[in-house]
């Protein structure tokens, strides 16, 4: 039995290397960070809104050029400095101007290490208006700010503090200055996250007085200590001890859709794969049904388009199934009727192993011979990241923001196919698919102002894509799935918006 | 004279090997010195060890093995642990692998006293320097301190002799106590250890190889072969040995001053093994 | 005159030839321990050589119907995650674990005998040197330089190989080292020394036999451990990957599945368990037979 | 008797600096040539070109290799030895705070192993080929024989899941994580020192399991050599010496033969001791103890290279150590070689 | 028949300084002894004027020739060497075939069958025993073997390093006799090491006493009996072997 004001948490995290907002990479870092800093509006866990946060509330301009924040009077940091537009601005200008990781999200809205102090403007003290720097949609780019990363908040004068001239990048790296429900305490990497109440919390005081985050890669352990009430939530288990805790009475199973897919990425590079007919011919070559089945519960559900189905404008899946002998016909088509010999890479964990092998044994009834390679993600997605693969098996995609274009750009869009653009953080460039007519589409559908025309472009493209036969192949959607103790309450269970502030111990 | 060892018909078979290695060995021994010799691997030492009860895993036989009072056939261990030491012991080969090398000198001497007398350190201390003394150690404080690696190899044996005789045993048994010195000294020990053996009233078993040791430092000689005893001779009828095998031994050993003719070589015969069992 | 002190007289002497591997068969065989190990062994090397015929199933053919079978009549030690045979994917394990040892003996006997013989027998700098770089490597526990190897070249069945082998030999290379000294100045080799031998000559025909009994078994004893470095690394992912029916490996996936699905991981375990046992017994009873003193030695 | 003692320390700290040498090469190559891409690790999977770039320049690899070199071993020699990727944090305070938790599981699983390994070893000489010592050795070999992530995970199912006995995973119960102050880091002391009994109960309860199954197959070895060293001794003439004076084969034993083997136990047992952390690598992982060998495992899957090539030299260093002193003890302990 | 001489001989190995300074002469066809306990370098010097050992100062010459200057074949062919103990002097591992047609190999030599055979006759063993290996001999048969390699490539020059004090007298009998024959009908040198001066007596003409590395006297066999040496230590040990046999 875990305390009552103590809430003990299990998952994994291996990819959390800071925890300085502006340098974090991957969903667990950012689950930590929901809990410390606020980010100037949110999205509601249910229905995908935006809400407001720091900012009570937001006036986006007629032109669609700018976004005007009001902050709420309340907001303090934990510090007891109160938030002001010029920590806003701060936070935002800090990724971009450290050129850390988290300065992604940013640039990908046009934001420059030149442009970004002029972007960000500060009206008054309780005043910011962010300027678009290109024609864009603003409600992706306030999707954008509402996760912790970009968004977060920090608190400037503390920040200043402790900074060298890093902009106080060491400190952050284990230490928080956000006006979050808690405040860090401690944080050991591959260890654990110790965060306490805020408090002086400015929104509802948490009813946890503090939160262990506990690295336990091991479903099983997770598992175990779940079932022996030594973990109050796990947030990383495997299919098989979800099923076994669903037969638990005292441990709830929640599953919910989350941002990405696992898809088949086939390389555009190799001669072969980028005939049309051949990857039609792969459509038809996955079981999708099968592996959704047997290997993708509470990891993925069927989903054939690229397109987040909680998003803005997302399509219903266009219905492919396993068919070899259609598969073969256009292999035929193509001129292999025998099939050929390629590679698949797989990085090795489990279910992309599974859903990889599963994907091999039915290449092979249609004649192709595929090669499995595994290896760690440096090497897996390194391969793809040169540009030097055949088939590989993966998950991505976006969708953190619920708006198409966040799956598209990552998925298609690819504005120059050339090598030396290394333009890695699209999967089009990586795949080396290029086709300047959807690229189009793609950029003309964000800036549409009027709604109803805008969900008529995104319609269209995946329409387009379909035709296309694009090179990532999406055979299932991503979904998360969390157990917890049935007296645990408010539990929020995708990790991109998992806050643990509502959560309260019913006993 | 009432013998303090009385042994006969005796039979050694080590574990796993076939043959006996000793077979059928008698003699009694009284407040005299009794040497035996034979060549290597005739059993000598194997004689030796079986009195002392020294070898387990071998199967030792006999019609009888008296010791004194004590039947060695059947006393438990833990008598013949009272016994050990302290009525009987045995002087071994060589100094550099018999003592403790971690262990000093007269430490060792001196547990060998209080394994069997009740005695404070201190007493066991100034027994064990008399001790020393009396094997004419000359500086004894200094020795009792000395590891066995930083005494020489006839100063080693004087300590080990020392230990054996710290508790007055009536036996002592003498596996080849100074082949492996070097001649100088070979005499001085020996006759160390004829003078306390002398000067106590112990009974000697002398084992060795060499017959001229033997004739001198004995009253009785016992001639092994094979495992088997295949004559016993008073020391000083050594050179009327009837025995082939005595006769060649004798013959064969080059001799200062002798001729230099090629030496008469001992021809074996296995009628000798069979005439003496 | 003086003779030696009682040992050097009778010092065993050592078996040779085919006789003696008789005898050596004969002895191991009279203790049942090193009986077992034999008999274990012998069934491991069958194993392997008819893995296709003792397999019921196809180690690799997934069929994700019958997923997570406990033993049974159809599938002897169960199904995997896959629906895979675990029977059928140890029987071919067998084989990978045979290679791994093979390769792993293949390199590092004869270069810890190479590096240890000539180390011994030249001495002075030669052996400085070579003792040094012996050193280096012996100052890592085996498994961590071999974690280190791997990650440096990237995991698989062949890096986990080569790392192994990287750090296997300085033991070897030091018993050959320590063999060799206490030969080195036998008066054998003065003697070949004195009819005009090279040292090559010295080292290849008088030194090299002299050290191949008692490497041989520390290389018997040896296996047991790479067996279970090899496994170690497929547990940590940095050995054979998958699919490969390495039994380490087996142990790490099956590990996801463990509460539910105990066979996953206890017969890939029991067979680690015992092949390694298998060679600690064997090496244990050769050393029995031959008894080189030097054996234990790091 | 000590004037021989100081030279030939002199001349192994030679060799010992040589030896350093060639582990700083090694873990430099081992460091260098790992095709795990740090930089990609901290940035993430969907950074920009510029975004990888910068922080490639900031780790330095955009210098060349020589160069590299010369600044590693400038910095080790200045015992800077640069900070982890993973943790933010210096390498060396990391490591000073992940060993205690390996060195405490280790100590404790030497005191088992030692405790059991040392009789059972005497024992079985002892009784050579009679039935204790078959007994002991089967038991030493299984021992010597398991993979021992797979006896933990085993153990874990009967003794944590199944019987309940023990702890499971991690040092303590999660909830005490982060409650004890830090002082040693070991946190059987810790916990102690701060007078928390129940977070030293629950440490207690959380080390047994993984430090017995450490002990038991660190007992095997040490089982084997001392059952090796004693019959070496046991066939000395000097044994004999000791029973013809007619002490009790137990004094015998214990004295004599025992006291002859006494220092090269000290070796074996160290040596025994860094190898545990060896199992340390595979346990912690089963046992997600937070440890050395965790720390080790996971900053080598990312190519964190500052904390492996430290983490290696470490280990290097501590079984340099260790060599160096059971040289010491031979030469202080053996009258011989003094 | 070659004579050998031995000038300034001196090695120090590490700090110790083990011989000083050896020097000697022994004529042709002449039996040296070299006496004196455990220690005092008696093996050292044949190690040394064999060029086991090459770091030694001084000269050693055989006939006319220094055996610094000698090529190592012909060194070979000009002396050879025999081991005090028979055990340790034979390879394990190696039939007397092998032992026996390892020199023939090295050297070249043709008739291998034939010349094995002569050595073997030469030392009293039939040629049967070409297949026996070590451990299926008696240590004087072992001995003969030893010798049998030593004859094989037919020097001049015989070292012998106490070649029978491992053995029992019996068999020491047969080697010492087979030594004897040797030197008469092959006309060899001998230099023998022995701490047996009763050995050395029946062997040699003449003999040096050593102590602590150098050598205190050289003296002539009848000198023995009568003890007639000069220095306190020969006296000393003769003394001691003389009390010892207790020669009447
Ligand atoms: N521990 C043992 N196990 C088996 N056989 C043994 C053992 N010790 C001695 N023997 C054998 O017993 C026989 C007699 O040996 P013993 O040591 O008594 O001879 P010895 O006359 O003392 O010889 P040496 O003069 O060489 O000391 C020999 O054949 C020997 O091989
Ligand atoms: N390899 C070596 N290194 C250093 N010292 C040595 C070496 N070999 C022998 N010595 C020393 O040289 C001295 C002479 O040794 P040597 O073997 O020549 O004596 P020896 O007269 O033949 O003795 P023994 O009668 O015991 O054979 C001894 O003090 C010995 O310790
Ligand atoms: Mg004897
Ligand atoms: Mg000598
Ligand atoms: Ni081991």
């Amino acid at each position: 039995e875990t305390p009552d004001d103590q809430l003990v948490v299990g998952f994994n995290m291996n990819n959390v290397l800071t925890l300085d907002p502006a340098a974090i990479t991957g969903a667990d870092a950012v689950q930590i960070l929901n809990n410390v800093y606020d980010t100037i509006v949110r999205l509601d866990p249910q229905t995908r809104e935006l809400i407001p946060s720091v900012a009570e509330s937001w006036e986006i301009s007629e032109d669609n050029r700018s976004i005007t924040f009001h902050i709420d009077p309340d907001a303090t940091f934990a510090s007891g400095n109160p938030v002001t537009a010029e920590d806003v601005a701060y936070s935002l200008r800090r990724p971009i101007q450290l050129n850390l990781a988290q300065s992604t999200w940013l640039v990908s809205r046009g934001y420059t290490a030149d442009n970004i102090e002029e972007m960000t403007e500060v009206v008054d003290n309780k005043t910011l208006r962010l300027h678009l720097p290109q024609p864009d949609d603003p409600r992706l780019v306030m999707m954008t700010l509402t996760i912790n990363g970009p968004g977060s908040i920090l608190d400037k004068t503390l920040v200043e503090e402790h900074a060298e001239d890093d902009m106080g990048t060491a400190w952050l790296t284990n230490n928080s200055a956000g006006s979050g429900a808690f405040t860090l305490n401690q944080w050991r990497a591959n260890e654990f996250v110790i965060l306490t109440r805020n408090e002086d919390y400015w929104g509802d005081a948490p009813e946890m007085a503090r939160v262990l985050m506990r690295h336990l890669p091991e479903s099983q352990s997770q598992r175990l200590a779940l079932e022996q009430g030594d973990l109050d939530i796990g947030y990383s288990l495997a299919a098989a001890d979800l099923r076994a805790l669903e037969e638990n009475e005292d441990i709830i199973v929640e599953t919910v859709p989350s941002a990405g897919f696992y898809y088949l990425a086939v390389s555009m590079k190799n001669e072969i794969l980028a005939d049309k007919k051949v990857r039609e011919a792969l459509r038809y070559l996955i079981d999708y049904d099968g592996i959704n089945d047997a290997i993708m519960p509470y990891f993925g559900t069927k989903r054939q388009v690229p397109i987040n189905s909680y998003a803005f404008a997302a399509a219903e899946d266009p219905g492919y199934e396993l068919d070899v002998e259609r598969a073969k016909e256009l292999l035929a088509e193509a001129g292999y009727p025998d099939g050929f010999d390629t590679t698949l890479r797989v990085i090795s964990t489990q279910q992309f192993i599974d859903s990889a092998t599963a994907i091999q044994a039915t290449l092979k009834q249609a004649g192709i011979n595929a090669e499995i390679i595994t290896g760690d993600g440096g090497q897996i997605y390194g391969a793809m990241r040169s540009r030097e693969f055949d088939l590989l098996v993966g998950r991505g995609g976006g969708g953190v923001s619920p708006h198409p274009d966040s799956n598209l750009r990552a998925v298609v869009y690819n504005p120059d196919n050339s090598d030396d653009a290394g333009l890695t953080n699209y999967q089009g460039w990586r795949t080396s698919f290029y086709d300047e007519e959807l690229n189009g589409m793609i950029e003309d559908a964000l800036v549409e102002g009027d709604v109803e025309t805008q969900r008529q472009m995104y319609s269209d493209i995946q329409n387009y894509m379909q035709d296309a036969v694009i090179s990532i192949q999406p055979f299932s959607e991503r979904v998360v799935t969390a157990a917890f103790q049935s007296d645990v309450d408010g539990v929020i269970v995708d990790v991109w918006s998992s806050r643990f502030e509502d959560v309260t111990k019913d006993r | 004279m009432e013998p303090i060892l009385s042994v006969k018909n005796l039979g050694v078979r080590y574990g796993g090997s076939a043959e006996w290695a000793v077979r059928g060995v008698s003699f009694d021994l009284g407040r005299e010195r009794l040497g035996i010799v034979g060549e290597s691997g005739s059993g000598k030492s194997t004689v030796g060890r079986a009195i002392l009860r020294l070898l387990p895993g071998a199967e030792v036989t006999a019609d009888r093995m008296r010791f004194e009072e004590l039947d060695l056939l059947d006393i438990p261990e833990r008598r013949m642990l009272k016994v050990r030491g302290a009525r009987m012991s045995m002087i071994l080969q060589d100094p550099k692998f018999s003592l403790n090398p971690i262990e000093r000198c007269g430490d060792q001497i001196a547990e060998a006293y209080r394994t069997h007398v009740r005695a404070t350190k201190r007493k066991a201390r100034a027994k064990t320097l008399e001790m020393l003394e009396a094997v004419q150690i000359r500086e004894p404080e200094r020795v009792y301190d000395l590891y066995p690696h930083e005494v020489s190899g006839g100063m080693g044996q004087r300590v080990m002799i020392a230990m054996m005789l710290m508790t007055d045993p009536d036996l002592v048994i003498a596996d080849e106590p100074t082949s492996a010195l070097d001649v100088t000294v070979r005499l001085e020990v020996l006759r160390i250890l004829d003078g306390l053996v002398r000067e106590r009233g112990i009974g000697l078993v002398m084992i060795s190889h060499d017959l001229n040791l033997v004739r001198n430092f004995c009253d009785r000689v016992l001639i092994m072969y094979a495992g088997q005893v295949v004559e016993v001779l008073d020391a000083r009828d050594l050179d009327q040995a009837t025995h082939p095998y005595t006769q060649g031994l004798i013959a064969a050993q080059p001799r200062i001053g002798g001729d230099r003719g090629p030496l008469p070589v001992l021809q074996r015969r296995d009628s000798w093994v069979e005439g003496a069992a | 005159m003086v003779t030696l002190p009682l040992g050097t007289a009778r010092r065993r002497s050592l078996p040779h030839g085919l006789v003696s591997l008789g005898r050596i068969a004969a002895f191991l065989f009279r203790a049942p321990p090193s009986a077992f190990g034999l008999v274990v062994l012998a069934l491991l090397i069958l194993m392997a050589a008819f893995a296709p015929l003792l397999a019921t199933h196809d180690p690799y053919v997934q069929d994700l119907q019958s997923t997570l079978q406990p033993p049974s009549g159809a599938h002897f030690f169960g199904t995997d995650e896959l629906g895979r045979d675990i029977y059928s994917r140890i029987v071919h394990g067998s084989r990978i674990t045979l290679t791994i040892i093979f390769v792993v003996s293949i390199v590092v006997g004869p270069i810890g005998l190479f590096i240890g013989t000539v180390a011994g027998y030249y001495g002075g700098r030669v052996d400085t040197v070579l003792m040094r770089l012996t050193d280096i490597f012996l100052s890592f526990p085996s498994l961590i330089l071999s974690l280190a190897f791997v990650a440096a070249l990237g995991p698989s069945l062949n890096n986990a190989i080569i790392a192994i082998s990287l750090t296997a030999w300085p033991p070897i290379a030091r018993l050959a080292r320590a063999e060799t000294m206490t030969f080195r100045s036998a008066d054998y080799i003065a003697a070949a020394r004195l009819q005009g031998a090279s040292s090559a000559r010295i080292i290849w025909k008088s030194i090299v036999p002299m050290c191949l009994p008692s490497v041989l078994i520390r290389l018997t004893l040896n296996m047991a451990t790479v067996i279970l470095t090899a496994a170690g690394l497929g547990f940590l992912g940095l050995g054979a990957q998958p699919p490969l029916p390495e039994w380490g490996a087996m142990i790490a996936t099956g590990r996801r599945y463990m509460i539910d699905s105990w066979w996953l991981v206890t017969f890939p375990g029991v067979a680690i368990l015992l092949v390694s046992l298998a060679f600690n017994l064997l090496g244990d009873g050769l050393r029995d037979a031959l008894d080189p003193k030097q054996i234990n030695k790091r | 008797m000590r004037r021989r003692v100081i030279p030939d320390i002199a001349g192994q700290a030679g060799a010992i600096l040589v030896t350093l040498a060639g582990l700083l090469i090694l873990t430099f190559v081992i460091g260098r040539i790992m095709p795990t891409d740090p930089v990609r690790a901290i940035v993430g999977e969907d950074a920009t070109r510029e975004v990888y770039e910068n922080v490639y320049r900031q780790l330095g690899l955009d210098r060349p290799v020589w160069q590299q070199f010369f600044f590693y071993v400038r910095d080790v020699l200045t015992f800077d030895f640069g900070t982890s990727i993973r943790t933010g944090q210096p390498v060396l305070q990391d490591i000073a705070r992940v060993l205690p938790a390996t060195v405490e599981l280790a100590t404790f699983a030497i005191v088992i192993g030692a405790g059991l390994g040392i009789p059972l070893g005497v024992a079985a000489a002892v009784n050579k080929d009679r039935w204790p010592d078959h007994v002991i050795r089967i038991a030493s070999l299984m021992g010597h024989s398991m993979p021992i992530f797979w006896t933990g995970m085993i153990a874990l199912l009967i003794f944590y899941a199944g019987l309940g006995w023990v702890g499971g995973s991690g040092r303590m119960s999660q909830f005490y994580i982060g409650l004890v102050p830090e002082r040693t880091n070991f946190l059987l002391i810790d916990s102690a020192l701060a007078g928390q009994w129940d977070v030293f109960r629950s440490a207690v309860n959380h080390i047994i399991l993984p430090a017995s199954l450490l002990g038991y197959s660190s007992s095997a070895y040490i089982t084997r050599m001392t059952r090796s060293f004693m019959l070496d001794q046991l066939n000395q003439e000097y044994v004999t010496t000791a029973r013809v004076k007619g002490l009790s084969r137990n004094k015998t034993i214990w004295r004599h033969a025992f006291g002859n083997i006494k220092v090269q136990l000290v070796t074996i047992v160290a040596l025994a001791y860094g190898s545990l952390l060896e199992g340390a690598v595979l346990i912690e992982t089963v046992f997600a103890w937070p440890g050395f060998g965790q720390y080790l495992t996971s900053n080598l899957l990312i190519g964190d290279m500052n904390a492996v090539m430290t983490c290696v030299l470490v280990v290097g260093l501590i079984f340099i150590g260790l060599n160096l002193i059971s040289d010491i003890l031979y030469r202080v302990f053996d009258p011989r070689t003094r | 028949m070659k004579p050998v001489s031995v000038k300034n001989l001196s090695i120090t190995l590490g700090a110790a300084q083990i011989l000083p300074d050896v020097s000697f002469d022994v004529a042709a066809g002449e039996c040296f002894g070299l006496v004196g306990e455990s220690g005092s370098g008696k093996s050292t010097v044949l190690r040394c004027a064999s060029m086991l050992w090459s770091i030694w100062d001084g000269e050693v010459r055989i006939g006319d020739q220094s055996v610094r200057d000698m090529d190592v074949m012909e060194r070979c062919r000009t002396l050879q060497m025999v081991f005090q103990d028979p055990y340790g002097s034979l390879h394990p591992r190696q039939s007397v075939r092998t032992v026996l047609s390892e020199p023939l190999a090295i050297h070249g030599l043709d008739n291998r069958q034939d010349r094995m055979k002569a050595a073997l006759s030469d030392v009293g063993l039939p040629s049967e025993f070409l297949d026996r290996f070590p451990h299926q001999m008696s240590g004087g048969q072992r001995q003969r073997v030893a010798i049998a390699r030593a004859l094989i490539l037919e020097p001049d020059v015989l070292f012998l390093d106490e070649p029978t004090s491992a053995l029992d007298v019996s068999v020491q009998a047969e080697i010492l006799n087979l030594l004897a024959r040797l030197r008469q009908e092959k006309g060899f040198t001998y230099i023998m090491v022995s701490h047996d001066l009763a050995v050395v007596d029946h062997m040699c003409e003449r003999f040096a006493v050593m102590q602590s590395g150098r050598i205190v006297e050289v003296l002539d066999r009848d000198d023995i009996v009568a003890n007639r040496a000069k220095e306190p230590y020969a006296r000393e040990l003769i003394g001691a072997s003389l009390a010892y046999e207790q020669v009447v």
